[in-house]
C-alpha cells in the first residue's frame, strides 16, 4: 500500500515520544549540572601524583625516574630532578622531583604514564571540570597542584588501590625482614 | 556581477549548459567533518566532482615513526574516532606479527567482543548519519546514539574511556574485565535486536527512504574491486570479501556467522548490508560472551616499554567496521618503527565517490557520501 | 478624501512600477518592479470594490506571471543586459502607440468623463460565477482550450532528451 | 451562547465603544489586528519551543528546558540572541532586495489571518471571496523567496530559491484544487460561509464536517501534504535542505532578518493550518452537538494544535525528498488526485438523497472507493514498475 512504510515510521516516532516520558531506557539523557552519573571505577581523565602521609611534597612517591616523561605520547610531562634524596616506603633513598609539570591542555588522557610507572606514583584522576580562563598557566599543573593523598586514590580506584597497597605492604614487610636479618654494617650508613 | 558563474576551465565548453561550480565544504553541514567536494553542476546534476581532503591531516604516520611502539597506540584511537578499539586491534595485530607475540585466548575473545561492539556502534551511527544527510532531522541518529551510549558505558567501565579507549596491548589487553561486565554486555547484546527492529520499522519500509536510495550511487562490483574498496561498501556490491572470514584472525575462525551480500550496490544496499551485519555481529557477540574462557589477558613475554622488534616488516589487517584497516610496519630494530603506514578504509572507499556521483543530483551526492561512511580523522590522518 | 489619497498611492505605485520596469538596467529588478505594478493595479481594482478581479489579478499576475518572468530571466541568461537598442524597436513603438491609442479612446468614451456619475456595479462572486458558467461559458472554454494547447506546446518545446550520463571511465 | 464563547467579541465591542463614533470602525479594526498579532505572535513563540521539545521527545531527548520553567522562556532567549546578532549583508549582495525580501515575506502573511474565522463572530474581515484572498496574499511569498535567494549572490541561495519557487508553484496547484470541492459543495468562497455549511449535525450529534466525507478526508490529506510543501517543511524542506544547500535562500541572512524569515515561515504555516481547520475540520464547530458548550475559539485552537503537532511529527520522522521526486509527486500524484477528488465530490453531491441508514454507508464506501482506487493506481504509476523485492545472499 502507498505510504504504509511512512505510517509505520510515524508509529515508531510516536512510540518513542510516549516512551521518553516513562521509560528511562529511552530517555538516556543525564541533565549534567543537576544530575551526574555514578562514578566508574576504571574511568580516567587526567593524571595526578600520589603521596603518602600528611605532607604532600615530602610524601610524593615519585622518584623522578623520567620514565613517564619519556613514554608520554604527546610529551606533556616535564620533570627536573632534585639533588636531595629522601627515603621511600622501603627505606631506600630515592630521588625526588624538583619540578613536575604536566601541561593538561596537551595531555590526551591515555594513561600510559600510569602503566609505565614502576613506583605507582602517578595515577589517573576522574575530575573533568577543569575549564579555566587562562589556558596556559591555568592548565599547566605543577607538582603541588598534582599531588593527591593515597586516600584519594583509594577512593577513586578501589580495586587498583587495594592491589597497590597490598603489594607495597608486602614489599615493605620483605624489606623490613631483610633489614632485620642482615644487621647494618658497622659504621655504615646508606 | 552575474548570479551565474562559469569557472574558467569549464566556461565555453558547452554554451547550452553553463555549469555551476559549487564547493561543498570544507565547512558544509553534511561533509562529515572537514571534507570538500568541488562539484560542477548542470542544473542540479553533478557532471564533475572532485573530492578534496587533507584538512584534518595531523601527521599521524610521521608522529608514529618518532614514537615508541606503545606510544602510537593512543594515537590510533584518534584515527577513526568512532571505533577506537578496532584501530587498536589492527595496530596491535601488526606489532604482534612483527614481534611474533602470541595472544592469550581470553584476550582474543575480549578483542572479538569489543570489535563487534564497535561494529554495532559504527554501523548504527552511520545509518543515522546517512538519514541525517537525507534530512531526517537526526531522529534515527538520536536512536543510534541512545544505544551507543549503552555500549560506550561498557567501554568506559572496562577501558576507562568512552571513545579513546587505548585498551589493546601487544600480546593481549591492558586490563581484565571488571566483575559483572560480561553480564552487562549480555544485557546490552540482548536488547540490541529490539533497537534494530525499531530502526528497521522506522526506516526500511519508508517510501521516501526507498525513493532516495534505490538505484542511487550504484557501485559495480568490478569498479569496487579495481578501486580497492572494502568493507560493507564492497559487500553491498555483492563481492564476498570479509577479512574476518579470509584471515580468520583472532578467534573469528571459531565463530559461526554469515556475510551478507548486496545485490545492486546502491545506497539502499549499503544501508541494508549494515543492518544485516549488525544482526550477524550480535550472533558473534552471543557466542563470544558464552565461550569466553578464563586465563591471562596478556602474554607473559610481552614487553610494555623498550620494545625493539627484530628488523623486518609486517602488515596487520582487520575487518574494521568501515573496511580493511591495515597497519604496515617496518622495524630497523630501534625502539620506534622505521616506517609506519595506515591503510585507511575510509580514504580508499572515498576514491570511487566521483564515479558513483556522476549523473546524480547534488542531493544524491550528499547521500552517497553519507553511505560511503567516512571519518575524516582516518581519511586525512 | 481618504479614497483619493489611497487612489493616488495605488496609481503612483502602478505607474512608478511600470516606468521602472521599462527603464531599469537589471532584468530581475525590472521583473520585480513589474510585479509591483501588477500589485498596484490589483489595489486599484480593490478600491473599486471589484474584489474578485482584484484578488484574481494578485493571484495570477503577482503569483504566476511575475514568477514566470523571473524564471525565464534566470533560465535564459544573466540578469545584466547590455544597454543596446533592440533591432525591433520600431515594432515596439508601433505596438505601444496602438495600445495607448486604444486606452485613450476607451477613457474618452467612459461616462465618468462626461459628467454622468459612475454607476456602482454590484458584482458578488456568485454572480460572476453564474455569468461565467452560463452566458460566457463558450469563451471561457475556448480560453481554457487555448491555454491548455499553449501549455502542451511549451512542454513539447521544453521536452528534451536528457543528456545521458557518460559511463564512468574504467 | 455562553459568555466565554463571545468574550473576545464583547471585549472588542466594549473597547471600540469608548472611541468617538466616527473612529469606531478604525478602532475596532486596529483592535482586531492587535489581537491577531498578539495571539499568533505568542503562538509563534510557543510553537518554536513546543516544536523543539516535541522533536526532542521523539528523538529521546529533553529539548530546551533551561530557560524558565520547562524551557518556556526559550523564545525570549532566542529573540534576544537574534536581535543582538550582527546583521551581515554580503558585499556583493543586492542590498535593497536583500533588505526587502523578509518584509515582503512577512507582511502579506499577516494579512492572511484577516479572513480566518477563529471563533463564532470572530473573523476580522468577512470577505465575499475569502479563499481567493487567502491564496492571492500567499502568492507574494514566492516573490519574497526569490528576492532573498537572488539578492544574496550566493550559489546555494540561488539554488535554494529556484528550488523553492519550483516547489511552491507545483504545490500551489494541488493546494488550490483540493480546496475546490469544499467551495463547490458549500457554494461559497467566504470562509464564514464554509464554516456555516459545516455547522449542522447528523445522527448522534456528529457534526457535518467535510473531513467526515470521503472527498473531505482525501481533500484534507491532499491539502495537508501540499501545505507542508508550501510552507517548506520537512519532508519537503528542500529549499532549506541544510544537508545539501546549507540553508538555501536563507544562507546569507542573519540576525533580525533571519528571524523575520523564520517568523514568516511559521506564520505561513499557521495561516494554512487555520485554513485547513476552516475548510475541512468544521472551523470553530465542536465535533459533537453536545460539546458545543465549550467556547468556539477553544475548538479552533484545539484543532489547530493537533494539525501543528502533525506537522512536527512528520518532521521528526521523515527524510527529505529529492527535487525531481518532489515535482513528480506533485504533478503525477497530487494534482491528478485532487482533480479526481473534485469528481468524487460531485458524485457525493449527486447522491445527496441517499440519506437512509442503509444507503448512507453505501454512498460513503462508494465514494471512498472512487478516490482510494485512483490513489492506489496513481501511486503505483508514480513509483514505476517495482523491482522484485531484494534478496540478500549470505556467504558462509
Amino acid at each position: 500500500m502507498n505510504g504504509a512504510g511512512i505510517i509505520k515510521g510515524l508509529v515508531e516516532t510516536a512510540r518513542n515520544f510516549a516512551g521518553s516520558y516513562h521509560d528511562r531506557e529511552r530517555l538516556t539523557t543525564v541533565q549534567y549540572p543537576e544530575e551526574t552519573l555514578p562514578p566508574v571505577e576504571n574511568a580516567r581523565t587526567l593524571p595526578f601524583l600520589v603521596y603518602d602521609g600528611g605532607d604532600a611534597m615530602a610524601g610524593l612517591r615519585c622518584t623522578a625516574c623520567m620514565i613517564c616523561e619519556k613514554e608520554c605520547p604527546p610529551q606533556c610531562i616535564y620533570i627536573i630532578k632534585d639533588q636531595a634524596r629522601k627515603p621511600d616506603y622501603m627505606g631506600k633513598m630515592q630521588l625526588q622531583p624538583k619540578v613536575f609539570d604536566i601541561d593538561m591542555s596537551v595531555c590526551m588522557s591515555c594513561g600510559i604514564c600510569v602503566e609505565v610507572c614502576p613506583f605507582d606514583a602517578i595515577k589517573m584522576d576522574q575530575v573533568f571540570e577543569l575549564s579555566t580562563d587562562d589556558r596556559f598557566a591555568g592548565l599547566l599543573f605543577d607538582n603541588e597542584k598534582l599531588a593527591r593523598p593515597n586516600e584519594y586514590f583509594r577512593q577513586l580506584h578501589k580495586t587498583e588501590a587495594s592491589e597497590v597497597d597490598a603489594r607495597r605492604e608486602e614489599e615493605k614487610r620483605k624489606a623490613a625482614a631483610k633489614a632485620a636479618a642482615k644487621p647494618p654494617l658497622p659504621g655504615g650508613v646508606k | 556581477m552575474s548570479a551565474r558563474f562559469s569557472p574558467p576551465e569549464l566556461a565555453g565548453t558547452d554554451f547550452e549548459h553553463p555549469l555551476l561550480e559549487v564547493s561543498l565544504g570544507p565547512h558544509h553541514p553534511s561533509t562529515h567533518g572537514v571534507f570538500r567536494m568541488d562539484a560542477a553542476l548542470d542544473g542540479e546534476t553533478v557532471v564533475k566532482l572532485k573530492p578534496v581532503f587533507g584538512y584534518l591531516h595531523r601527521n599521524h604516520e610521521k608522529i608514529a615513526e618518532k614514537c615508541s611502539y606503545l606510544g602510537s597506540m593512543p594515537f590510533t584511537d584518534r584515527l577513526d574516532y568512532m571505533c577506537s578499539l578496532t584501530n587498536n586491534w589492527g595496530y596491535a595485530l601488526a606489532v604482534e606479527k612483527l614481534t611474533g607475540l602470541a595472544v592469550p585466548e581470553r584476550a582474543e575473545y575480549i578483542r572479538v567482543i569489543l570489535g563487534e561492539l564497535t561494529r554495532l556502534i559504527n554501523h548504527s551511527a552511520v545509518v543515522g548519519f546517512l538519514l541525517q544527510d537525507m534530512g531526517a532531522m537526526g531522529t534515527p541518529l538520536m536512536y543510534a546514539f541512545r544505544e551507543r551510549e549503552k555500549i560506550l558505558d561498557l567501554f568506559e567501565s572496562l577501558t576507562g574511556a568512552r571513545m579513546m579507549c587505548n585498551y589493546m596491548r601487544f600480546g593481549g589487553c591492558r586490563c581484565d574485565l571488571p566483575p559483572g561486565w560480561i553480564g552487562q554486555a549480555r544485557g546490552v547484546a540482548a536488547k540490541f535486536p529490539l533497537f534494530l527492529d525499531e530502526f528497521e520499522a522506522l526506516l526500511t519500509g519508508n517510501e521516501i527512504l526507498k525513493a532516495r536510495t534505490e538505484g542511487v550511487g550504484v557501485l559495480t562490483p568490478e569498479l569496487a574491486v579495481n578501486a580497492g574498496v572494502t568493507g560493507p561498501m564492497l559487500r553491498a556490491s555483492g563481492v564476498n570479501y570479509d577479512i574476518r572470514k579470509v584471515d580468520a584472525y583472532g578467534v573469528y575462525g571459531r565463530m559461526d556467522f554469515r556475510v551478507p551480500l548486496g545485490e545492486r550496490g546502491d545506497v539502499f544496499d549499503r544501508y541494508m548490508i549494515r543492518i544485516l551485519e549488525m544482526r550477524e555481529s550480535l550472533k558473534i557477540l552471543d557466542q563470544a560472551l558464552r565461550d569466553i574462557p578464563d586465563g591471562p589477558i596478556l602474554n607473559l613475554n610481552a614487553k610494555l616499554r623498550n620494545l625493539r622488534p627484530k628488523p623486518g616488516e609486517a602488515y596487520g589487517r582487520i575487518e574494521g567496521p568501515k573496511g580493511e584497516l591495515g597497519f604496515y610496519l617496518i622495524s630497523d630494530g630501534g625502539p620506534n618503527p622505521y616506517r609506519y603506514r595506515v591503510r585507511p578504509p575510509s580514504l580508499i572507499n572515498l576514491t570511487v565517490l566521483e564515479d558513483m556521483c556522476l549523473g546524480q543530483t547534488i542531493a544524491d551526492a550528499v547521500v552517497i557520501l553519507g553511505s560511503v561512511d567516512i571519518v575524516l580523522g582516518e581519511v586525512d590522518r | 478624501m481618504l479614497n483619493e489619497i489611497a487612489f493616488l498611492l495605488c496609481a503612483t505605485l502602478t505607474l512608478a512600477g511600470a516606468v521602472a520596469a521599462m527603464t531599469l538596467r537589471n532584468l530581475v529588478h525590472c521583473a520585480l518592479c513589474a510585479a509591483g505594478a501588477f500589485a498596484g493595479l490589483a489595489a486599484i481594482y480593490l478600491q473599486l470594490d471589484a474584489e474578485f478581479a482584484g484578488f484574481a489579478q494578485l493571484l495570477v499576475y503577482v503569483g504566476a506571471v511575475a514568477i514566470l518572468i523571473v524564471f525565464t530571466i534566470l533560465l535564459t541568461r544573466g540578469a545584466e543586459i547590455q544597454p543596446a537598442a533592440s533591432p525591433s524597436w520600431r515594432m515596439g513603438v508601433t505596438v505601444g502607440a496602438l495600445v495607448t491609442a486604444c486606452l485613450i479612446g476607451s477613457i474618452a468614451a467612459s461616462p465618468g468623463l462626461h459628467g454622468s456619475p459612475p454607476q456602482t456595479v454590484q458584482a458578488p462572486v456568485k454572480r460572476i460565477g453564474e455569468q461565467l458558467m452560463n452566458q460566457y461559458v463558450m469563451p471561457l472554454e475556448a480560453i481554457g482550450l487555448l491555454l491548455t494547447a499553449a501549455l502542451l506546446g511549451a512542454v513539447i518545446i521544453a521536452l528534451r532528451e536528457p543528456p545521458k550520463p557518460e559511463p564512468p571511465a574504467p | 451562547m455562553s459568555g466565554a464563547d463571545q468574550i473576545f467579541v464583547w471585549i472588542g465591542h466594549e473597547a471600540a465603544g469608548w472611541a468617538p463614533a466616527p473612529a469606531q470602525p478604525l478602532v475596532s479594526a486596529i483592535l482586531a489586528i492587535a489581537g491577531i498579532m498578539a495571539v499568533f505572535g505568542a503562538c509563534f513563540a510557543l510553537t518554536t519551543v513546543a516544536e523543539r521539545k516535541i522533536l526532542g521527545r521523539m528523538q529521546n531527548r529533553f529539548g530546551p528546558n533551561r530557560v524558565g520553567p520547562y524551557g518556556l522562556f526559550q523564545p525570549l532567549a532566542d529573540g534576544v540572541k537574534m536581535l543582538t546578532k550582527e546583521d551581515i549583508v554580503p558585499f556583493s549582495a543586492d542590498k535593497t532586495l536583500h533588505f526587502l525580501a523578509p518584509l515582503v515575506l512577512t507582511v502579506p502573511v499577516w494579512l492572511a489571518f484577516a479572513v480566518l474565522p477563529f471563533g463564532r463572530n470572530m473573523s476580522a474581515l468577512d470577505l465575499d471571496c475569502g479563499v481567493l484572498f487567502f491564496f492571492a496574499i500567499g502568492s507574494a511569498s514566492e516573490l519574497a523567496v526569490f528576492m532573498a535567494g537572488w539578492s544574496s549572490q550566493n550559489k546555494y541561495s540561488l539554488v535554494g530559491a529556484m528550488r523553492a519557487i519550483a516547489q511552491m508553484i507545483s504545490y500551489e496547484v494541488p493546494l488550490v484544487l483540493s480546496t475546490v470541492p469544499v467551495l463547490m459543495l458549500a457554494g461559497s468562497l467566504s470562509l464564514n460561509g464554509i464554516v456555516a455549511a459545516q455547522g449542522s449535525h447528523t445522527i448522534g450529534g456528529l457534526a457535518r464536517w467535510n473531513v467526515f466525507t470521503p472527498w473531505g478526508l482525501a481533500g484534507l490529506l491532499l491539502f495537508l501534504i501540499a501545505a507542508t510543501a508550501e510552507s517548506n517543511r520537512s519532508p519537503f524542506d528542500l529549499p532549506e535542505g541544510e544537508s545539501e544547500i546549507i540553508a538555501g535562500y536563507l544562507t546569507e541572512y542573519s540576525g533580525f532578518k533571519y528571524a523575520l524569515f523564520f517568523l514568516g515561515e511559521y506564520l505561513g504555516l499557521f495561516a494554512v493550518t487555520g485554513l485547513a481547520v476552516t475548510l475541512f475540520l468544521g472551523g470553530w464547530h465542536a465535533p459533537f452537538q453536545w460539546l458545543e458548550w465549550a467556547p468556539s475559539w477553544l475548538w479552533f485552537g484545539a484543532k489547530f494544535s493537533v494539525l501543528i503537532f502533525l506537522f512536527i511529527w512528520a518532521r521528526a520522522t521523515l527524510p527529505r525528498l529529492r527535487l525531481d521526486q518532489l515535482l513528480n509527486f506533485s504533478w503525477r500524484f497530487l494534482a491528478p488526485l485532487s482533480l479526481i477528488n473534485l469528481a468524487v465530490a460531485a458524485a457525493w453531491h449527486w447522491t445527496g438523497a441517499w440519506e437512509s441508514a442503509a444507503a448512507a454507508p453505501v454512498r460513503w464506501l462508494l465514494c471512498a472507493a472512487l478516490i482510494a482506487l485512483p490513489a492506489h493506481w496513481l501511486g503505483r504509476a508514480l513509483r514505476g514498475r517495482l523491482p522484485p523485492p531484494r534478496k540478500y545472499r549470505y556467504a558462509e
